[in-house]
């Protein structure tokens, strides 16, 4: 019953040393680096996960919400631990746990149960359902689904229930994120756009960001200018939430009313355009008001943009305060470009992301010398060499679409950089490199507290440009010799 | 184990069923009733499971549980470290279920390890045109660039099974074509109703692929022995397997923790399997001792008092020479474990301690926790079977709480209710308790931490407890206005 | 004329590679440690400055105040060049540049002539007057030579001109900071107190604090209570001022006649009871409405501390957006305890700063093993043990009064600690001794933007955990071997 | 030097002058009559000193200069690695000037190099009954903690001057008990009107207490030298005697960065002086001129011209051998420093920079910026004399506007007409300018970088001088709205 393979049975033999070295050297090589960007099935270390996980981020961001995954419940485990591990926060959610007679049958069955307790049990004001790989090759009918769910009130019929189609095998986390949000956004709103009526808000998407700190630093920018707000998806209290010995399993996320009304909004903006275009392109068509999509405000330029565009939008000037932060960012940057300037990076990341650091990195002096993306579009690729091409710190930074971690190590070993900008995975081929990692991406299973301090604004570019300078010097500190060891840097 | 029955002040039978009604009284009728059986009081003197176990999840109940792919990728083939594993379907599986479970590696990773994600990253197109091409492809590329894996293995995820992809032949042309094994294991994670049928699936997987395709080099002696269910977890297997060395016996394979492929193919020629984790290797425990009549003994090295209980049976299976070690080994270590209960003992003292975890800390580590003066009131598995509720049963307090595959609900309710010192579960599980000012250990992965596995493990285990119950921090959880 | 000491001509020996290991490790021993300690004369790496400094520091503080250095012009050199290369900001002073000719006439006609050319050039709206070594070696009298100067029109009758005398052989920057304090208000506030007024607002004094993220956070926490206050001796725009192209000498400071109306204040909080004595003991004397000194709100404790007396003093209830604050702070400490539970600490500094970090580390479950205190007294000591007394981390930790960094450095090699927690002068003996320093005190010279991040408060709390936790990560990750080398910590 | 006149754009005597009366326009009578004689149009062709200099600075007008003290601990004492220096008096003095001059060191800190602050922290009992007791138990203690370290400079401050100390007899007898050289340096901070006082009374104490007091172990050579007036700010020693040696000569000593004091001591035995900056060491030059027979020669290090010209000058004075290595040199980087002004010229030409440093590098720099096309439209000193002005007036461009000990709120005005693209000078001064947003760079520390001297150095300096103009940051210092 044994040896199916039929491979011959052979004494154990051990790798000699020296193979082992030989091995070790190669994997450095430029020989080497070739065969690897010749790969053409093999993904080794993606930077990406898959859909679902950016739907139940969003699902996060409303009031008294669960997210639902429809499909194995193996599925929900692994969305909840990874939310878990980023922000040391809790993420509760629920799966409808399909199993094979699903592939049979269909998962309505476990949705109806599902939902059904769910409501009793968590008796959430909504449940954002939305879907893992099992449903989507079978082709579950959630519209039908749903229907039928709230003709046997399983939940009431004036419960929300979003449902978004959030395939794996396609696309990854950012568009999970855009599908679920506007299916929420058309749920909560259908019925509610009022002629005539205006609510003076701005509605602000922040896209599908995983840094707490961003949000809340949006919500203060908007509370300088005195601006009235609606932050749809806002997972700023969900996942950093008090610890005051009571656990209440929905701590934050947007008002549902507010949600709902925001389709009156004054105006709308949606940050990042790949993570949101799905999101903005129906708001475009169905909201009230203006509305603007823009990249994330990372570094001075693409913060000042985001101000005047809100300025704008509601006929204000900016506020002496946000110009006096504004002047004290640059402050820090002028008094400390000389620690990141001529300093070669490489950065990976979702695009929305990789948008911000290039153009940060671009605006100290720096090189974005390696760029990539795990999954992206030509336009992504465009728009990344436009930021290149208007600097001349941008000569010879090369961009790499669609190219995963063991990529990036081939790169770090073949044209060497000072450092990794990204997240945790990055760890290993930054440890090769011999050179140091700045977990500003997504996620951070390995340092504490980074989804608290915000990379957006100014206070985003004096985050960055403190952690970034003071690791150089610290490694200064720590590999000079002793005669080179100052009391100043 | 203790003989008698042990009681904890304040709970009883009665006091148990309570809970455990009022706990479920918010609950549908329908899911009520399936609940219902997997929850019960501990009736110790029975030493008989009190619940029923591994049953379909309720659908919408927020449990704990994993699939088939994760038993089979993060439990029993991941540890393997001179492996490549290839996560075969979409990117999530592979990608969330990568470095996270702390089953730690020797070796040069990219060379003579390879604790890296591989994944066929599937697209709409290899959905609708399957996968197979892309995967002997792949298989191709794998081999090329990582010469020295000593083997690969093919872990599918749901869509690979729906679509009626044949990974199996593909397996056996690359593998003929490669020269070396490629193991395809199907464990879509829509199988069974937890991790535990990956275990399974797994185990299957090498009986049929692996074991018996290798020998030792080495002349064989009557102290070869396998360590079974060691998944080196936190460093482990790097504790157990130097103790069991010190007592005299020859290593040769651990399954699966810092495994190699060729020693654990060959571990059919050993004369003893010692296996630690029962619930997810006692299938290949059970074959080998059928088809190559090897004996088995299942061992708990947690905690000073059960590892000196543990390595007295196992000396029990050999001569004196053994015996004899094994004495000077317990000699050796009881000073250095006394001393180290009386540091902690008197800080955790009367603590208590409630479980949730897989498929074996559940009772494993309560002696642990007794070592240190503390009691488990509360105890259940993510997909444990009865056979593994059986063997709590002795080991628990009487009328204390046992759940098996509870809710997130329930879990909360019964630690409401019991006010436990400190919860040992998962990383889901953890935040919600420590908003609750309930101190909290991933008892999964040490949360960071270990070895807590034998009497190197027990040090860092006695200290993280005690970091977790007696962190002032907990202190300050409530605000003075 | 050579050789005048008349010691023998030699030819030139170099000193032997074995000789030169033997005190090497000679160095690092238990017998070296015991006669370093033994030191009755030589002080070697002394933690604290003199007086001035503080007084500039002070002086800094006030809208369009600038600081004069009575004595020799060298002494303003230095006080202004410490503070520029901690600040990486201006600190405009003068001095009247006194010289031999002082020794014999006195410096009446520097100050004179110094205050005229001042007051002319500089505009300023006060002129902030404190002394070097030489005036105080030679007795000035600051009092006549002041009035004189008025008389003289050196500078309008009406220009307030506080003075201290800040002699640099007699306590340290922290008395000179305080002394300066005294002067200002009771020059500002002379005739001000009006019966029966109160401005409704809080004095808030920070103390001799270096970290200009400090003051900007208490003015943060009181905006939340929604408490008017005056912040006394303001350096947050002074040190942490906008580039936007164009210098403003005085950049920031207390407005002038909010710190006249001080005087008839609701309540007075001077933080900092070692830096703030003499101040807080005139105001209580003479302030209206009620006075407090507390500590530096370091740690969870101490700040539930300050914030329960101010809402005290007001009558307020805790706003909700602290208690948020709070719980977060709470749960980033609870989240990130094991990072540091146990890890032993050498601090150093000034006194309310250690009963800062003291009270944080024990809040922590760290043990701040070595507590050295560069000048102090024994109330010091005795508050500083009743921290540790108050803690069962605070067994075996142990206090050194009036000890210098040399010291520290014999502490660090013969009884060892897992960090250090001071000021950039601590970076040789923490390099010595292999571990990493913490630069929570004063001056930083080598690192960008650490004044800008609060350690007082909740969100300080944050900031320091945040930077010890992932030091410590930092360090496992740099230093474990391969397989020690996770994705997550 | 160039010997035809520079003229820049722009600027001419008239304009400098009309510069110079609107500035002091604002100053009191008094002060403007003082101030006045300090400022002038360069007149290049004269050669000669447009400026009075080495004068009481005015009070109140906000000045750079430091004092004797700073001339003596900071300048000359300081950099000799293998001394105890002990700041005599108050903490601050020793403490401000604690590691901020970047004069680097080799050895062992604390063992064979004492890069560290020594002070006998006076208090009040100190200056009431007298501070000699305390500092003869001081230098006990000193010896007795640092066995290896071959002398001990006693550098006081104002307060031991004022009240009657006599440091000298101190030094003389202790010297004698711990058989050690302890020099006494009366450098009170009182004395005289900048560091300047502070560097003469430093050179008088070494031809007192040092020079001849020892003598070089090998043989002497004609090729032996000293290199004096260079110290090693930022490891500029590290760079200029390596290229001495290459040029075949034996630099014996360095005064004194990372100075040892008995080569020091034994310095009357080499055959050439080599000074850098004239300013702070000439004294000794020209006392070991007359009093050894010692020749000396005035060097520039900076920026490839300036180099190559020194490196022929000292040529001259050595025989063929010698020639022949410098011309070798000379061929050796000319070509390295003409790939560096290829990188970095085109991104400079035509930039103008101003200057406001201490006793030589606002002339030495000159051509080193002028090698990267750049322009210097102003420059002055801390503390420089009337022999320091006159070697500036052939360098500066015609009527370029000099400024002795100005003011900062005079060479803020200036920056405001000339707009500068980049100011060099001090720490003082670097944020007031970089608040204006004009590029800066700290010209006494070389800003955290260095070394700037030699051909080594010429690369750092390129690039630094790059960085600061070009750097992105200076675009975003106007806000849009």
């Amino acid at each position: 019953m044994s040896n199916l393979l039929g491979l011959e049975v052979k004494k154990i033999v051990e790798t000699t040393p020296e193979e082992i070295e030989r091995v070790k050297e190669w994997i450095n090589t430029e020989e080497y680096k070739e065969k690897n960007f010749a790969r053409q099935a093999l993904v080794i270390n993606p930077v990406h996960a898959c859909q679902p996980l950016g739907a139940q981020l969003a699902a996060h961001g409303f009031e008294g919400t669960l997210p639902f995954v429809h499909g194995s419940q193996g599925c929900a485990s692994y969305y909840r631990s990874t939310l878990n591990r980023h922000f040391r926060e809790p993420a509760p959610a629920v799966s409808d746990s399909m199993t094979e007679d699903g592939a049979v049958f269909g998962g309505q069955n476990n949705l109806h149960e599902g939902l059904e307790n769910a409501n009793a049990i968590y008796k959430p004001k909504m449940i954002a359902v939305f879907t893992s790989c099992m449903p989507e090759v079978i082709g579950d009918d959630l519209t039908a689904f749903i229907k039928n769910a709230k003709q046997k009130n399983c939940v009431p019929k004036d419960m929300p229930v979003p449902f978004a189609n959030t395939p794996s095998f396609n696309g990854t986390h950012i568009h999970g994120y855009d599908s679920m949000l506007v299916s929420i956004l058309q749920t909560l709103t259908e019925g509610k756009q009022i002629e005539g009526r205006c609510t003076g808000k701005l509605n602000l998407i922040a896209g599908c960001d995983f840094n707490t700190g961003d949000y809340r630093e949006y919500k203060r920018i908007l509370k300088e200018f005195g601006i009235p707000y609606t932050m749809l998806a806002d997972i700023s209290d969900t996942f950093d939430s008090p610890c005051d010995g009571s656990y209440h399993i929905y701590a934050g996320g947007t008002k549902l009313e507010d949600a709902a009304d925001s389709i009156n909004g004054k105006a709308t903006i949606a940050i990042g355009p790949y993570s949101t275009p799905k999101s903005f392109g129906w708001i475009k068509d169905n909201y009230s008001g203006k509305h603007v999509t823009m990249p994330m405000p990372m570094g001075i330029a693409k913060t000042d943009d985001f101000i005047m565009k809100v300025a704008e939008l509601f006929g204000k000037e900016v506020p002496a305060s946000l110009k006096n932060e504004r002047g004290r960012a640059v402050d820090a940057i002028t008094d400390s470009h000389q620690y990141m300037h001529g300093k070669k990076f490489a950065v990976y990341g979702d695009p929305d992301y990789l948008m911000g650091y290039v153009s940060f990195l671009l605006e100290m002096g720096a090189h974005p010398h390696h760029i990539l993306c795990s999954r992206g579009s030509k336009k992504v690729e465009k728009e990344l060499q436009a930021l290149l091409d208007g600097s001349m710190y941008g000569k010879g930074c090369k961009i790499y679409m669609n190219k995963d971690l063991w990529h990036l190590r081939s790169l770090l070993m073949t044209d060497p950089v000072d450092a990794v900008i990204g997240d945790s995975h990055g760890k290993f081929a930054a440890r090769d490199a011999g050179i140091p990692l700045f977990r500003f991406g997504f996620p951070v299973f390995d340092r504490v507290n980074k989804h608290r301090y915000p990379l957006i604004g100014y206070q985003g570019v004096v985050n960055m440009v403190t952690e970034i300078c003071n690791k150089f010097i610290d490694i200064k500190d720590e590999t000079c010799e002793d005669r080179q060891f100052e009391l100043m840097r | 184990m203790s003989d008698n029955i042990r009681k904890i002040e304040g709970i009883t039978k009665e006091s148990t069923e309570a809970l455990i009604a009022e706990t479920l009284s918010v609950y549908p009728e329908k899911a009520r009733k399936k609940r219902a059986p997997h929850l019960g009081a501990n009736d110790q003197a029975s030493g008989s499971a009190c619940v029923k176990s591994n049953k379909k999840t309720v659908p919408g109940v927020m449990s704990a549980r994993g699939c088939a792919y994760a038993g089979a990728k993060g439990v029993v083939w991941g540890p393997i470290r001179d492996m490549v594993h290839v996560s075969h379907g979409p990117v999530g599986c592979g990608w969330y279920s990568w470095g996270t479970r702390r089953n730690m590696m020797s070796g040069i990773t990219g060379v003579t390890n390879f604790a890296m994600q591989f994944t066929s990253d599937f697209q709409e197109k290899d959905i609708v045109y399957g996968g197979d091409k892309k995967l002997k492809t792949l298989l191709e590329e794998a081999h090329e660039l990582f010469p020295l894996a000593k083997g690969i293995s093919v872990l599918s995820e749901c869509p690979v099974g729906l679509i009626g992809d044949d990974i199996n032949s593909v397996a056996k042309s690359s593998a003929k074509d490669l020269d070396i094994p490629i193991i395809p294991c199907n464990c879509e994670g829509f199988r069974g109703v937890s991790q535990s049928l990956g275990h399974h699936i797994s185990n299957d997987t090498i009986r049929d692929y692996i074991i018996g395709t290798r020998e030792y080099a080495e002349p064989e002696s009557p102290y070869d022995i396998a360590l079974i269910g060691e998944y080196n977890i936190g460093g482990d297997a790097w504790s157990t397997k130097p103790l069991l060395e010190e007592c005299g016996l020859n290593v040769k394979s651990v399954w699966t923790g810092d495994g190699e492929l060729e020693k654990i193919a060959a571990t059919h020629k050993v004369k003893l399997n010692v296996i630690h984790c029962y619930r997810s290797m006692n299938y290949m425990c059970k074959v080998m001792e059928e088809k190559f009549g090897i004996p088995w003994i299942e061992l708990n090295f947690f905690g000073p008092t059960k590892i000196k209980q543990s390595l007295r049976a196992l000396a029990e299976l050999f001569d004196d020479n053994i015996k004899e070690k094994v004495e000077a080994v317990i000699a050796k270590y009881d000073p250095i474990m006394q001393s180290i209960i009386e540091e902690y003992k008197p800080r955790l003292d009367g603590k208590k301690v409630m479980l949730l975890v897989g498929g074996l800390r559940p009772r494993h580590t309560i002696g642990a926790y007794e070592d240190l003066g503390m009691d488990c009131v509360g105890s259940g598995y993510e997909f444990a079977h009865t056979d593994d509720y059986d063997r709590t049963a002795p080991e628990m307090p009487d009328a204390t709480v046992v759940y098996d595959d509870p809710s997130e609900y329930e879990f909360e309710k019964f630690a409401d209710a019991l006010k436990p010192d400190l919860v040992g579960s998962g990383i889901k599980e953890k935040y919600v308790f420590q908003k609750m000012g309930i101190p909290f250990r991933q008892m999964h992965s040490w949360d960071y931490s270990g070895p807590y596995h034998g009497y190197k493990g027990f040090e860092v285990f006695a200290r993280d407890v005690d970091m977790a119950i007696n962190s002032p921090t907990w202190n300050l959880v409530k605000a003075p206005f």
